[in-house]
């Protein structure tokens, strides 16, 4: 017969699920108030989204304030893990939601935020998050994942036109194949360790040291292929640039930035114990793969012709330059790992939120896709400052010093070069030369090319309101100003990241 | 003895089954092979001592899955031929086989690491549902209540995506048509 | 004392920048007369230094400012002015006084007469800074100065295509001679650390002779190039597309004979390496015969005066390379003279002939152009070296020393050229002043230049004659700086032979001139007579091929390679490969994006297809780790370690 | 042979997984590709539930518990994406799916 | 406020940039030149408050950036960077003082402040990254004056630009963090500032490799012969006023760094690699003025010539004693002011007759005295006239690297020819001869605005040539100490032998005067 089980409240740790609790309590307050009153207008929705994220963020910080007072704290059966890597992860996913959920005020109006239901399942997306990164365990990882993508895929729908539509079925088949994967590696892991708990696998693989190479590796590659496909490396990317060409574009800058470092944070725990038990393949191929990835997206953004397209491939480029951090496994590659993310989520919201606020309804004659080359040109001329702005998105993009992601990929580059991986840095800044070119091409077209006819510059803020200007205003200045921060940002994520142990 | 051929005789069964399912260009044989599927992986559950695992397979797939997939195939109209055009089957089945043989090659190897301490062990004497249910709700409560949520998910995203919402595109529209409508549900409410 | 040094050096600028300021306005002759005036004034100061130098009075030596001072460099702007340079400053401003004064007229009716006395004037400040420097740093500001100036006067008629490209001709083959000097400036620095003239010679003795040597060749190098010797000699002949004034004063008196200076200046190192002093007299002796060889042959009155230039440098040559430096110095200075009235009397011609260069089409004008003819005459005479006139002492002077020195064989190529020269001289004399007037035909009316013009050529006729003997005080003087060795045959019946019988060579040489010249049969050759096709006489009619070859073997092919090296290098490899390394990545991307064809499938393919691979990877690893053993049995097996 | 192991129940589970890449790979009717996905995850479950019972351990049937969860949550969010398109374009083929490409 | 000048100098351009966005188009011009003189005499302040006699770092300021990374926003100036900013700022008001019609001419003026606070930045920062910064920031107004304002290759061009030399930049960037790296593991504190690094002796191996990552940022900005193809496009396409600050300032940053990283830095790798690169920069000197002289356009003339006497400025910083290096920097100073002189001078001509091309022109002399004089005055600066300011600075080159070797002086000499060669070739073509050109016969003479700029180029082409010595002074001291601080450093007898030590030759001289006594 099997005992009773006696679990004090106390040990669960409760509150090590608040964070996640928070935005599934708001998803279902906003699913309540539809129910008992339709047709409210979306700033409402957006409001009460803001605040609940507020909260997480609030809870987010408390529990910042528990891990630095007493340490990894685990929680509810161990299966909650709140570390470091936990909490900067939370802090980027809801700090980037923040920064997104305003883009919905939008001056035109988009199906999707017409729709409370938007609202809740985007609450909800961010509880799957938070509940991916915050986990060892990979059956809360996954379900977190899939919470997270499910939803996804609908925002995504939800915009409402054929592409979006193919868009997300193309995201959804290929996550759906990418779930098997990962169940398979699960699977394989579990089948060698009797656990699915990451620190347990590690333990049990070091235990018999790796006896069983061959299922690790088999493991390991599913893995990789699933996380690969969430990180978007070359070759499970090719959902990217689809799908981000058809959702609206403050949903493509929010995907460049939130479901990766979750799945970064995924790789970090399940790779890096790998690489540092000395697992050549796994570095070979990560090795191998942060190249390609880099190069080759590199060389594919060189010849689009559509600008969230340029910035959908250049996202690959940053996610494999970011991934090098990975292969690297220091303290310092894996802080900069952060430190990238954090810039690049202000430089990256701020170009596809420029892109967002000219976003037309209906295309003129000329263009073909949403937000092509030559909308841009002669931008300058009509309105100076968003060109300008839209500029410096671009040079940050391209890691031009001062601003914003410069700090980053000097961070990146300085852990490739004191990991010693030296060809790889190199690599790594002759990929960012090549990047410039791409960047460079839409500056070229905005400041040196003469407008088409009977473009009085209105086009390129035409969805512009209040809330998606300050939100503009505040990626810029973050973009110009990001020097000031990143010593801050610097000695609290490397605090957090070796106080995880990583 | 009995494990074994009744091993051998599902899998061959299970295999045939989805190997119809993948090959076949009706998609009403597919459809049924894969419920015919689903029932025979359950077995092995049975057989593997996993009752709870087996019955929720037998509910939740071929019962919900399927029928889910039976009212979306109605809905396609995807009951006569599919008309596939051939794609590059080498190198489908040629990756697919690789998969396969490399997994294989792997797997045929016996583990070394054979004896593994089992964290939430089978008891004995007690029903597998019974220990199933406890594991459920101690240690796997967090993602239980991840899954709730995400089935949550999935409804609130089924009723929004084939629910009438979708068939209007405000994106589409030009603003004036939006307000218009806006107004006219709006009245709508009012009436 | 240094007043006046000051003066006697800055009074040209001033008078140039005076000029200068005139110089994009019409023509105003107090642009003349001043410069002239304040180059009078220098002259005047410059006599005052002499008059000091003379009565015992101490060099004057002055320090202006710093001009550079780094690390161990330091150079000044210092000025000196002792024996040899003051000889020279007097050359100078006699000389160019005159010319000066001279060109007031000979430039009347030119529109660019401003800008022609700044130019003219800054020439005599760059001339006087190269013979006052006390260093070889200065030296060299004054050297580029008379190249630049040289360059802006032989190109003042820049709207003639053969000026311009006179004028850049002699800028580029001088600059190659620069760069000889230049590195004979820095051997000179880094072995003996100064660049100062007392202070490096101090310091030479104890140099290697290797190292000496070395610095002996490059310094000639530069004052090969100034002073137009084989092979950097083409441009000078070229040069007399410059107004004549300009000819007389910089390429008869002056700038060609900085390289003399040069190397009378740096006497304590060619003292210390006889070896390349005898390759300079050599090189002399060599130019002294082949310049005047093409001198015989030639059409063109300014071109056979220059060749008559090159081959009385190559005269100074042989007697500085001989160590006769205060020779070649007396001859400089004499030569100025006479050849400067020369070229003046020439430029008189040319006024009448209205720019007629070919004596063939002149003749007779010894009746409308009479003191002309005779100042031409007399420089002629002085030219040859007929005794009283200045030539005699100063050539025959260098003859001696050759034979002195027991050098043979200059010593007869410099008589047999002595002979050339006189031949030459008065064929020109001849065909222009004697026989029939065969300018009539072309219609022009000679008439003698202005009175001031000959008033102001008349000092140079005064001193080409008599200024042989001042050759006792002018030694005396000179040789406090110099090496004082005295040239004396050592028996005077050989002497006397020698000079009678290089005085009779020279006569009958004369006589051959005029004997074949100026009669009244003289036509104007028009290709067609015998001697025009012989080939020697081809050959030197065409300067020994030398300018052709020039073309054909260094201008055309640095032209073609410049175009190569532009066209083909630096845009087909250089920036092709640039741009190539960019397009590998852009058709590539291009290329490959085709992987994103859009179909889901394909989409699904390449995932699966990437697991695939990372698995096949994996068991492949996985099963050499396994099986590592076994493996290393097969390969060592093998025979790989 | 006769003995059945949990090598057995892998590499069941294997060939059942490949034969769901195959049906991924080589589907273009969506709905028929969504049968494969399910066979990929039945596949996993298989080893997940073997996995389980030879080493008596119940995490390996818990994760097969929630995958039969997500599986079941993904058939909803797929098939309403598939009503969605099929409405607008009447089909649900792949091969009218690449609008978007380059 | 001297405390701060620097800090003043590199951001009130940039300041003052920002608030020009406010004021009125017509009035755009009088505010860029009050800026720019106010920073012109901010610049002069600098030089009367500078201490010739100090060797070391003036004005420094210190404040941290990223301290747990070592970044510091450290400034210093001393008397190889002080004539440069000088330089940086009087063109910049020349550059908007002689602004000819331009359309835009707000946002150019604008872009022109910013640039200055970039060449500025360049030259005063003391930390390698804050250095990277601005280095790499200076492209951007750069790229969009040449992109926005220049020929119809323009795009090519400018992207060119941009692209070649951040890829330099950005291996050079990689050599810094390595740089630092090793700061990092013989001190156990991270470091960026330049001044750090001169007490960090390395092991020849690693300067080697350091040596070249450094090498490429600095080659392609200079640019080095088979780095220099962006150039003669960036100037081509250029309006004259890119072109001019171009040659005159940011081709600078290159040499200055090798003369600021490179020498210090890696004194063994230097000398290890002066002889490739003498080789190098004797390509460039005689390879580029033969390219110039095939050229058919006169700005080409003019940016050949930049890479040619580049070259020489090159062999002058690796001659790797106190006169060359003291020569390349002069010559930094004189190549700036004649090669900015001479394409403002280009620039004169193009807004008249809207060609370059030398064909078109011939016997301009006729028509424009004044400017065939200046031109004139231009052209024998830039051939090295003695008594002008680039002979000095080429006569010092050309002299210290005689030291190293004798052989390849004489190769370099042969500047001297072939600058002479393409330079009066060109201008033989465009000015001598008699005016064909139907088009050329009444053309204005240079004007009143353009003499504005032209006249002081002159004078101080003329004052510096004949009296160099203010100059020559502070530079003088500041390379001595980096001569110095090579030699202290170096640890191979090679490098020891041929970097001179400044000190024993005191002392020698000392102990020699006291034997005296």
């Amino acid at each position: 017969m099997l005992a009773p089980v006696n679990v004090s409240l106390e040990s669960l740790n409760i509150m090590t699920l608040a964070p996640m609790l928070i935005p599934i309590i708001g998803a279902l307050l906003i699913l309540i108030i539809d129910i008992s009153k339709a047709n409210l207008d979306k700033t409402l929705y957006v409001m009460i989204s803001l605040l609940f994220l507020l909260l997480d963020l609030g809870t987010i910080v408390d529990s910042a304030g528990i891990f630095t007072a007493s340490g990894i704290v685990m929680g509810v059966f161990d299966m909650m893990l709140i570390d470091g890597l936990a909490i900067l992860a939370q802090f980027i996913i809801v700090g980037a939601s923040l920064l997104f959920i305003p883009l919905a005020l939008t001056h035109s109006r988009f199906h999707e935020f017409s729709y409370p239901e938007f609202f809740a399942l985007f609450l909800f997306m961010i509880s799957g998050f938070q509940f991916m990164v915050a986990t060892d365990n990979l059956i809360l990882i996954f379900v977190g994942l899939e919470t997270a993508s499910l939803a996804l895929y609908t925002l995504i729908a939800m915009h409402n036109r054929d592409k979006s539509f193919e868009a997300a079925v193309k995201y959804f088949t290929m996550g759906a194949l990418a779930a098997g994967f990962f169940s398979f590696g699960s699977m394989v892991f579990y089948a060698l360790t009797g656990s699915v708990e990451i620190n347990q696998i590690a333990a049990v693989l070091a235990a018999n040291n790796y006896a069983d190479i061959g299922y690790v590796l088999i493991g390991t590659a599913f893995l990789l292929g699933s996380i690969g496909f969430k990180v978007s490396l070359v070759p499970f990317h090719t959902w990217t640039p689809d799908v981000y060409e058809g959702s609206s574009a403050a949903l493509a800058g929010y995907m460049s930035i939130v479901p990766k470092i979750a799945a970064f944070i995924i790789a970090m725990r399940i790779f890096e114990f790998l690489i540092h038990s000395g697992v050549v393949w796994l570095e070979v191929i990560l090795y191998v793969g942060v190249v390609v990835t880099m190069t080759a997206s590199n060389m594919w953004a060189l010849v689009q012709s559509d600008v969230k397209r340029m910035l959908a491939y250049s996202s690959i480029s940053h996610a494999g330059f970011v991934m090098a951090a990975i292969l690297i496994g220091t303290t310092q590659a894996n802080s900069a790992l952060f430190l990238y993310w954090i810039l690049f989520s202000f430089t990256n919201l701020g170009a596809f939120s420029m892109l967002w606020i000219s976003r037309q309804k209906h295309l003129p004659q000329h263009q073909r896709t949403d937000h092509s080359y030559d909308k841009f040109a002669g931008m300058i001329k009509t309105s100076p400052i968003a060109s300008v702005i839209m500029a410096l998105f671009m040079l940050s993009l391209a890691g031009l010093p001062p601003f914003a992601l410069f700090w980053g990929k000097l961070y990146m580059i300085s852990s490739a070069v004191t990991g010693g991986y030296t060809v790889l840095a190199l690599i790594m800044a002759l990929n960012s030369a090549i990047a410039a070119y791409y960047y460079l091409k839409l500056i070229v077209y905005m400041f040196m090319k003469e407008p088409v006819v009977g473009n009085d510059g209105h086009v390129y803020v035409i969805n512009a309101t209040l809330a998606l200007k300050s939100i503009i205003g505040f990626a810029a200045v973050g973009t110009i100003f990001a020097i000031i921060a990143v010593n801050p940002l610097l000695e609290v994520i490397t605090t957090f990241v070796y106080n995880s142990g990583y | 003895m009995f494990e074994a051929i009744a091993f051998y005789l599902f899998a061959f069964l299970t295999i045939s089954m989805f190997f119809i399912a993948v090959t076949t260009s009706q998609a009403l044989h597919a459809l049924t092979a894969l419920a015919a599927g689903m029932i025979f992986i359950s077995a092995f559950f049975f057989i593997l001592g996993a009752d709870f695992l087996g019955a929720i397979q037998i509910v939740v797939y071929s019962g919900a899955v399927m029928a889910l997939y039976a009212f979306g195939m109605m809905f396609f109209d995807t009951t006569r031929d599919i008309k596939e055009k051939k794609g590059n089957s080498a190198i489908v089945f040629g990756l697919s086989t690789l998969a396969a043989i490399l997994i294989v090659v792997i797997f045929a190897a016996p583990m070394v690491s054979g004896t593994i301490e089992a964290l939430y062990p089978v008891v004995e004497g007690a029903g597998n549902t019974q220990q199933v249910g406890l594991v459920l709700f101690t240690k796997y409560l967090v993602p239980f209540e991840v899954a709730a949520v995400m089935l949550l998910v999935a409804m609130v995203a089924g009723i929004v995506l084939a629910g009438k919402k979708m068939d209007l595109s405000l994106t589409l529209m030009s603003d004036d048509e939006v307000m218009k409508l806006k107004n006219e549900q709006n009245k709508k409410v009012l009436l | 004392m240094e007043l006046y040094l000051y003066i006697a050096l800055f009074s040209p600028l001033v008078g140039s920048m005076f000029a200068a300021l005139f110089a994009a306005s019409p023509k105003t002759s107090i642009a003349g007369i001043v410069p002239s005036f304040l180059l009078f004034v220098s002259f005047v100061a410059s006599t005052i230094l002499l008059v000091n130098i003379l009565s015992g009075g101490d060099v004057v030596h002055v320090e202006m400012m710093t001009w550079m001072a780094t690390g161990n460099l330091y150079i000044p702007f210092g000025f000196v002015v002792d024996q040899v340079s003051v000889t020279m400053m007097m050359v100078v401003t006699v000389v160019s006084t005159v010319v000066h004064v001279y060109s007031i007229g000979y430039m009347d009716h030119d529109k660019s007469f401003n800008r022609f006395f700044a130019w003219l004037s800054a020439f005599v400040f760059s001339m006087l800074v190269l013979v006052m420097s006390d260093n070889f740093a200065g030296l060299f500001i004054g050297w580029e100065g008379v190249g630049l100036c040289s360059w802006g006067l032989i190109g003042f008629w820049y709207h003639k295509e053969s000026a311009t490209w006179a004028a850049n001709e002699a800028f580029i083959m001088n600059r190659i001679a620069d760069l000889g000097m230049l590195i004979g400036l820095f051997l000179v620095y880094w072995n003996t650390g100064t660049l100062q003239y007392d202070e490096a010679f101090a310091a030479m003795p104890a140099l290697a002779p290797e190292v000496l040597t070395w610095m002996g060749i490059f310094l000639f190098i530069g004052a090969m190039g100034k002073s137009a010797q084989f092979p950097l000699h083409t441009w000078l002949a070229d040069a007399m597309e410059g107004p004549t004034p300009v000819s007389a004063l910089i390429h008869a008196a002056t700038m060609v004979t900085a390289g003399v200076y040069l190397v009378v200046r740096a006497n304590p190192l060619y003292e210390l390496i006889p070896h390349v002093g005898l390759f300079i007299a050599s090189l002399g002796a060599f130019v002294a015969l082949f310049a005047a060889s093409m001198a015989l042959v030639n059409r063109d009155m300014k071109r056979i005066i220059a060749y008559s230039t090159l081959s009385q440098l190559g005269y100074m040559f042989v007697a500085a390379g001989l160590g006769a430096y205060w020779v070649a110095l007396f001859h400089l200075m004499a030569h100025a003279f006479f050849k400067a009235l020369l070229f003046l009397g020439a430029g008189n011609v040319m006024h009448a002939m209205h720019d007629e260069l070919d004596p063939f089409k002149m003749g007779g004008l010894k009746k409308p152009l009479k003191w002309t003819f005779i100042m031409m005459t007399v420089a002629s005479v002085a030219l040859a070296g007929i005794y009283p006139l200045a030539g005699f002492f100063s050539k025959d002077l260098i003859l001696e020393v050759s034979l002195i020195e027991h050098h043979y064989i200059i010593y007869s190529v410099l008589l047999f050229t002595a002979g050339l020269t006189a031949f030459y001289s008065f064929r020109l004399v001849a065909l222009i002043f004697h026989g029939e007037e065969r300018y009539k035909i072309f219609g022009i009316h000679p008439h003698e230049a202005y009175k001031f013009v000959l008033i102001a050529m008349s000092p140079l006729l005064l001193l080409a004659v008599i200024a042989g003997s001042f050759k006792m005080t002018y030694f005396e003087m000179v040789t406090a700086v110099l090496p004082a060795t005295e040239y004396h045959v050592h028996s005077v019946m050989m002497y006397w032979i020698m000079t009678i019988g290089t005085q009779l060579f020279v006569l009958l040489a004369i006589a051959f001139a005029y004997k074949k010249y100026a009669n009244n049969a003289i036509a104007i050759p028009d290709g067609s007579s015998k001697m025009e096709n012989r080939l020697c006489y081809k050959i030197l009619k065409n300067q020994y091929y030398i300018p052709y070859a020039y073309e054909e073997y260094f201008v055309k092919p640095y032209r073609e390679l410049s175009d190569v090296f532009w066209k083909h290098i630096d845009m087909k490899i250089v920036d092709a490969s640039v741009d190539g390394i960019a397009n590998i990545f852009y058709s590539t991307g291009e290329k490959t994006r085709t992987m994103q064809s859009g179909n889901l499938s394909t989409m699904l393919k390449w995932m699966v297809a990437g697991t695939v691979a990372l698995l096949s990877l994996a068991v492949v690893y996985g099963l050499a780790v396994r099986y590592s053993d076994e493996i290393m049995l097969i390969l060592s097996g093998l025979g790989v370690q | 042979m006769m003995e059945i192991g949990l090598n057995h129940y892998l590499v069941l589970s294997t060939i059942l997984f490949s034969i769901g890449l195959v049906g991924v790979m080589r589907r273009k009717n969506l709905l028929m590709l969504f049968f494969a996905t399910e066979i990929l995850l039945n596949a996993v479950n298989i080893a997940f539930a073997a996995i389980s019972h030879f080493y008596g351990d119940l995490t390996g049937q818990m994760f097969a518990f929630f995958v039969i969860a997500i599986a079941a949550s993904e058939v909803a969010v797929g098939l309403g994406l598939l009503i969605v398109w099929h409405k607008r374009h009447g089909n649900i083929d792949l091969e009218h799916m690449s609008t978007m490409r380059g | 406020m001297l405390d701060h000048i620097l800090s003043i100098l590199i951001f009130f351009p940039a300041l003052a940039g920002i608030f020009g966005f406010v004021i009125q188009k017509d009035s755009i011009r009088a505010y860029g030149i009050a800026v720019s003189a106010i920073e012109f005499a901010l610049a002069l302040w600098l030089w009367f408050a500078f201490d010739s006699s100090v060797s070391g770092m003036q004005f420094m300021e210190q404040i941290a950036l990223i301290p747990a990374f070592g970044i510091n926003y450290i400034l210093g100036v001393d008397g190889i960077s002080l004539f440069i900013i000088i330089l940086a700022s009087f063109f910049t008001l020349i550059g908007i003082a002689s602004l000819g019609e331009t359309k835009d001419e707000k946002n150019m003026i604008i872009t022109l402040l910013f640039l200055q606070m970039t060449m500025i930045g360049v030259f005063v920062a003391l930390d390698a990254i804050v250095f990277y910064v601005f280095w790499e920031l200076s492209l951007v107004p750069m790229l969009y004056i040449i992109g926005a304002w220049g020929g119809p290759l323009r795009v090519y061009a400018s992207v060119k630009f941009f692209l070649y030399t951040f890829t330099g930049s950005l291996i050079m960037l990689v050599g810094m963090l390595f740089m630092a790296y090793f700061y990092y593991q013989a001190t156990g504190t991270w470091s960026f500032a330049i001044l750090d690094w001169y007490r960090l002796i390395l092991p020849e191996s690693f300067q080697l490799w350091l040596f070249v990552a450094f090498f490429f940022g600095f080659a392609i900005k200079v640019p080095m012969f088979p780095f220099h193809t962006w150039l003669p496009y960036a100037h081509g396409q250029a309006p004259t006023i890119g072109s001019v600050i171009l040659a005159a300032i940011l081709l600078k940053m290159g040499t200055y760094a090798f003369i600021r990283f490179s020498l210090p830095l890696f004194p063994d790798a230097s000398v290890f690699y002066m002889f490739p690169i003498a080789v190098l920069a004797i390509i460039m000197i005689i390879y580029t003025a033969m390219v110039a002289y095939a050229q058919k356009d006169i700005k080409q003339v003019v940016a050949y010539s930049s890479v040619s006497h580049m070259g020489v400025i090159i062999l002058g910083t690796f001659a790797l004693n106190v006169e060359g290096i003291s020569g390349s920097i002069f010559l930094m100073i004189g190549h700036g002011v004649v090669s900015g002189a001479l394409f403002l001078l280009v620039g004169v001509i193009y807004d008249r007759r809207h060609t370059k091309m030398m064909s078109e022109f011939g016997g301009l002399a006729h028509v424009m005295p004044r400017y065939a004089t200046l031109f004139g005055i231009m052209m024998m600066a830039s051939v090295g006239m003695p008594l002008t300011i680039n002979f000095v600075g080429e006569f010092l080159s050309l002299l210290g690297f005689y030291e190293q070797s004798h052989i390849l002086t004489l190769l370099a000499g042969i500047a001297i020819i072939v600058g002479a060669i393409y330079m009066l070739a060109a201008y033989k073509k465009m000015f001598f001869g008699t005016v064909t050109n139907e088009a050329n016969k009444n053309l204005p003479d240079v004007n009143k605005r353009e003499l504005v700029a032209l006249i002081p180029l002159v004078l101080i082409t003329i004052w510096l040539g004949v009296y160099p010595k203010p100059l020559l002074e502070p530079i003088n001291n500041s390379v001595e100490a980096i001569v110095q601080l090579m030699h202290d450093k170096s640890i191979t007898e090679e490098a020891k032998s041929r970097i001179p030590n400044l000190m024993s030759d005191i002392e020698i001289t000392r102990t020699s005067m006291q034997e005296v006594h």
